[in-house]
């Protein structure tokens, strides 16, 4: 069984209003050394061994995990998976 | 916390294992005379949250006998998932409310979105398909960032939840009030609608008809819920998190449309959903409804994490399961509907002849304890009960008028106070259409829900001013009900019944317990009174924090029927030309009024009085008016007075005005909060009949079309304001203050 | 003329679809379930609001992949009108039947009420019974409904026409203050608020009406005339 | 300016719905390799160069980007970000 990280962000120029209101509710909580947020989403696939699961994972991406119109994504394979 | 199994009977008992769990030494001493031995761990735990507070209504049972709950109308009283009521064309409604207010303090979001798939599911598992969601909800004043969050996020978990499950939120109520500062109250209220034979009930008959579980896998969430919601909500509550379950909707909306196709199959005999305590209360309540016993496998029940005990598994509160009996041989028909709509069903045990509870792990008997113990048999107490002290002290004062320098003023200052202001930043988030039957969005009196392909609609308001109940118990448990019904006749409906929601703070309290007593003898009386029969309820009691607790907090929950979709009356005024009337007459009555709380910043005196017969005539009287179509608008006075009343009236985007000519002093006629009170708006040629039919009805002014809102007193005016810009300060209240830096 | 309308796990508004087909248009109409069903003997195709698989991922996103997808293809290719609503909009862009995609709400916050529309083209199968311009009243009820699309699609929007119905008063942040859209071709329409919750004064408005006539209407003047 | 990345992750136990309705759409795309699906958020922040960062965005997190009654957080900085 490998682990499989795919990482989702929005596109340069996607309006991000969460991260935003993340910006703005620390700075009210007094961290004003915040100078951006962003806010992404994070799947963690767990993928039996097989032939080149990058490419099936980057597949899936593509058909369902990341909608190309809004967001970017990348994949981490066990080695370099956090955790 | 301890958690395993292997504790034996002797541990239990000897390190008073079974007192963390919650149950007394007495209680315990009870558990081994019906054992006739000591319980091992799983039992005692089965004990302690059977016998909770929150299962088994130890301290309230004696006062709920009060409630007067039978009415020709009433197929189903207290003692199901949810009441039942007849309207007729073989239809009835079937309605309940329940609290979340433990688990809404710990995690917001998630302990009001459970709270509100919890009350969804007690009410399709009677059969019926849910139809409408109201809320009632109690915070403290919003000037800290935990309170601006704690009131936020159960916002946002009411709408998460019941936005996607398809159930309308129609309406509810929020008040604002220091005694919630620590212990917030969210108590939601489900109705659903069913063809009398659809009417299903949690029965457990049939000895070898199988048991199905059916829904989500039981995970080690909410393990202790139960006796969770019956505690003393303690500083360190942090350290309570796992007994915060996680909901999911979609999981839910499955399990709505799956039960409701099952109830047409003949195979099934019981359905109940799993809420507080989980496989325990559901499965043990079952048999002991039937005078059968039950035998379960717990290996069989599906489940989300490995190497769950026995314990885990029986007191667990995940979300969205149910439980089922099925014809012996009938299993697959059922296990099918659920598997059609992605859901897992499996059977995990049966109902047997001997009335035992049994459960089984591994193959030994985890559990085997008499089914009645566990339900019919739990304890009962009858608490001491003592006059509150601030209460004959509060009896004793005079009533005074608070002093008032400038009307107008006081006015938009009422317009502001959170408990006033529009709560339309509250039910914009909730999806209050879909199902399309909504013909009264949030915002009137009562939310109006028609019934489709009738011409009848429901009527559906909840109210409790706490403050009047804190004052006086009693009379403000009777203003509760009359409030309630007020709404409901409001918008032209006769009130049917309805559903209590008791938050109250520790009962172990002997004055607690007299508020208790107090409201519910209060409630009573109105019930009696109007005609309306409690048919069902939820109590919450330990609502406190730091020794002190909430204001009492008896929450109705009201529906109504319209006979005829005409009879449906908006609480805003029509058109310009209409006659202004109040029903009924003002006196000086500010304790707990809205004026007391701006001026004095704290409750005191005597709660406004309420004459229970004069009530119950002028609801009469007006629904009668509004049957007869002589009556453009309704709307009941309430916080505020008819100041607050006239402003709100107003409050509809058609630029209407008004002008009222009043008499006396200003204050009193402006701000008091005297009860059994009406606005209403009546075309001009209707004048005279409206008066001959309405005894209390006096004529106070004019809808005007200059969107101004003048009052004169005596001839001299006293409030000239724009109506739209005191629209816009009430409506603005709200998410001003959410905005402000605390 | 018969409808389907299309039930996925958790739509939720595939009721209220129903009955305005039915009882209110008086139209023929099913509820067909997102599974082992078969679209071909339909003429039109419904997509209802709700949250199809809890909203997960994105919304829209899981039913978009499911096999009546393929089917629903198919129908619109051959000319024939499919029309979302709600999810069922965030479903078709999704599927990429109509481009750009719907974002969270500029304020983060689900909202619902009645919102003005104009009618940005009423010369579509589906608006053909409004006037060019005209302001209706229709409910709104998302979360996620703030239309995204880059500039260049932006401007080829405008540029034929596809931008159907905008808001008079942007509630959620939609570029080009877009409430629906309709593909090149003119047979297939997303939109976020609901012409089905329109179809009766009783409940709060009956604009919604006009847009089920004109798919009945335009489809007998191509259809059922020929046969 | 320093990059930090918030991991937010469901805790163990905790039902992650999304996850399990992840999984299942892959499988019926045709990816029974999908042993398991768990989704998280994460946050980009911006942070303006300090003393004790990791210090200050730990404490962020308690106090509002995670919520420790059922989620777990991770924080990564530069030099282990991934981008
Ligand atoms: N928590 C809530 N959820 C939904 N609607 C609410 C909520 N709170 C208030 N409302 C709506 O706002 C309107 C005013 O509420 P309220 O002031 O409590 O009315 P009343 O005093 O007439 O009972 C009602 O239509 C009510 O349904
Ligand atoms: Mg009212």
């Amino acid at each position: 069984m490998k682990k499989v990280n795919v990482y989702i962000t929005w596109k340069q120029g996607v309006l991000d209003p969460q991260g935003k209101a993340i910006q703005e509710s620390l700075h009210s909580l007094g961290y004003q050394e915040i100078l951006g947020a962003r806010v992404g989403k994070y799947i963690e696939l767990e993928v039996e061994e097989g032939p080149d699961i990058e490419g099936r994972v980057k597949e899936m991406c593509e058909r369902l995990l990341a909608n190309p119109v809004i967001e970017d994504y990348e994949i981490a394979t066990s080695e370099e998976v956090r955790l | 916390m301890l958690q395993t199994h292997d504790i034996g009977p002797e541990t239990v008992e000897m390190d008073k294992l079974y007192s963390d769990m919650g149950l007394s030494d007495q209680e315990y001493d009870s558990v081994k005379n019906i054992l006739k031995r000591r319980p091992n761990f799983t039992e005692t735990g089965i004990f302690s949250v059977m016998w909770s507070e929150h299962c088994s209504y130890k301290t309230s049972k004696p006062l709920l006998k009060r409630f007067p709950t039978k009415g020709p109308h009433v197929l189903q009283g207290p003692g199901e998932g949810a009441g039942v009521v007849d309207i007729g064309d073989n239809q009835a409604v079937v309605f309940k409310i329940e609290s979340h207010n433990h688990p809404s303090a710990v995690e917001p979001y998630q302990g009001a979105a459970t709270g509100v798939g919890g009350i969804i599911r007690d009410v399709f598992s009677m059969g019926a398909r849910p139809i409408a969601l109201m809320n009632s909800l109690r915070f403290g004043d919003l000037t800290t960032d935990r309170m601006k969050y704690l009131f936020s996020e159960v916002v946002h978990g009411i709408a998460g939840y019941g936005n996607c499950v398809g159930v309308p939120t129609v309406g509810g109520e929020v008040q604002f009030d220091d005694s919630y500062e620590d212990n917030p109250l969210v108590n939601a209220m489900c109705i659903g609608l069913l063809k009398h034979d659809e009417l299903q009930k949690g029965i457990a008959s049939g000895i070898g008809n199988t048991v199905i579980y059916a829904g989500a896998p039981t995970g080690r969430d909410g393990i202790h819920g139960a006796t969770f919601a019956s505690d003393d909500l303690a500083e360190d509550s942090d350290k309570d998190r796992p007994a915060v379950q996680v909901g999911d909707p979609f999981m839910e909306k499955l399990l709505i449309e799956a039960s409701l196709e099952v109830i047409h199959s003949d195979a099934l005999v019981g359905m109940q959903d799993m809420g507080a305590a989980g496989l325990t209360s559901s499965a043990s309540e079952m048999a002991s409804k039937a005078g059968t016993g039950m035998e379960m496998n717990l290996d069989l029940v599906p489940q989300r994490e490995p190497g769950m005990n026995a314990y885990e598994l029986m007191l667990s509160e995940s979300q969205e399961r149910m439980l089922l009996v099925v014809k012996q041989g009938r299993e697959q028909e059922i296990i099918d509907v659920f598997e059609k709509y992605g859901l897992q069903a499996v059977a995990v045990g049966e109902v047997i002849e001997e009335k035992v509870f049994r459960i089984k792990q591994h193959g030994e008997v985890a559990a085997d304890i008499p089914v009645d113990a566990l339900a019919e048999e739990a304890p009962v107490y009858h608490m001491p009960s003592e006059q509150a002290t601030y209460f004959n002290e509060f009896q004793q004062l005079p009533e005074t008028v608070p002093h008032v320098a400038d009307h107008g003023e006081m006015l938009i200052k009422l317009l502001q106070q959170p408990t006033i202001a529009s709560k339309e930043w509250v039910y914009d988030q909730y999806d209050s259409m879909v199902q399309t039957n909504t013909v009264v969005t949030p915002g009137s009196d009562a939310a109006v829900v028609r019934i489709r392909g009738t011409e009848k609609a429901l009527a559906i308001s909840t109210d409790a001013n706490s403050r009047y109940i804190y004052l006086d118990p009693e009379t403000g448990g009777k203003i509760a009900v009359a409030e309630a019904a007020r709404n409901i006749v409001c918008s032209g409906a006769r009130p049917l019944a309805l559903t209590d929601g008791l938050n109250f703070g520790n009962p172990t309290n002997p004055e607690v317990f007299w508020q208790m007593e107090q409201s519910v003898e209060g409630m009573s009386a109105a019930c009696r009174a109007l005609a309306t029969p409690v048919i069902g309820g939820n109590v919450s009691l330990y609502n406190q924090s730091r020794g002190k607790s909430i204001f009492p907090t008896p929450i109705v929950g009201m529906v109504g029927l319209h006979e005829s979709l005409e009879h449906i009356t908006p609480s805003h005024f029509q058109s310009a030309g209409d006659i202004i009337y109040v029903i009924g007459e003002t006196e000086a009555a500010f304790g707990g009024s809205e004026l007391q709380n701006v001026i004095e910043g704290e409750y005191t005196g005597k709660a406004p009085a309420i004459d229970l017969e004069t009530e119950a005539r002028r609801q009469q009287q007006l629904l009668a008016a509004i049957q007869s179509g002589l009556v453009q608008s309704a709307h009941d006075l309430a916080e505020g007075g008819l100041a607050v009343a006239l402003a709100e009236s107003v409050f509809n985007g058609k630029g209407l005005g008004l002008t009222a000519e009043l008499a006396g002093d200003a204050t009193v006629s402006l701000f008091s909060e005297s009860q059994s009170r009406f606005l209403v708006s009546v075309k001009l040629e209707d004048q005279q009949r409206f008066e001959e039919q309405i005894e209390d009805a006096r004529k106070i002014g004019t809808v005007t079309d200059d969107h101004l809102y003048t009052i004169n007193i005596d001839g001299s005016t006293v409030i000239q304001e724009d109506a739209v810009k005191l629209e816009e300060l009430w409506k603005g209240a709200i998410p001003c203050l959410l905005k402000s830096k605390a | 003329m018969k409808f389907a309308v299309v039930v996925f796990p958790a739509s939720n508004c595939d009721r209220d679809m129903y009955h305005a087909v039915k009882d209110v248009l008086q139209e023929e109409a099913d509820l067909v379930w997102y599974q082992n069903s078969n679209l071909e003997n339909y003429d039109g195709i419904l997509l209802p609001g709700g949250f199809s698989y809890g909203d997960y991922l994105r919304p829209g996103a899981v039913a978009s992949t499911s096999d009546i997808m393929q089917q629903i293809k198919t129908h619109a290719e051959k000319g024939k009108p499919v029309l979302g609503v709600c999810n069922g909009f965030q479903v078709l862009t999704e599927a990429r039947l109509l481009p750009g995609a719907l974002l969270r709400n500029k304020n983060l916050a689900f909202m619902c009420h009645q919102e003005p529309l104009v009618v940005a083209n009423a010369a579509t199968k589906f608006t053909s019974g409004y006037e060019q311009g005209e302001i209706v009243r229709f409910p709104i009820a998302h979360g996620e409904g703030n239309y995204y699309c880059d500039d260049e699609t932006l401007e080829e929007l405008k540029a034929n026409q596809q931008i159907v119905f905008t808001y008079q008063n942007n509630p959620n942040g939609s570029a080009g203050d877009i409430a629906g859209i309709i593909n090149k071709e003119g047979n297939v329409l997303g939109m976020m608020p609901h012409p089905e919750r329109a179809m009766e004064a009783l409940i709060g408005s009956d604009d919604g009406l006009r847009l089920f006539r004109s798919m009945v209407e335009n489809w007998r003047e191509t259809y059922a005339a020929n046969a």
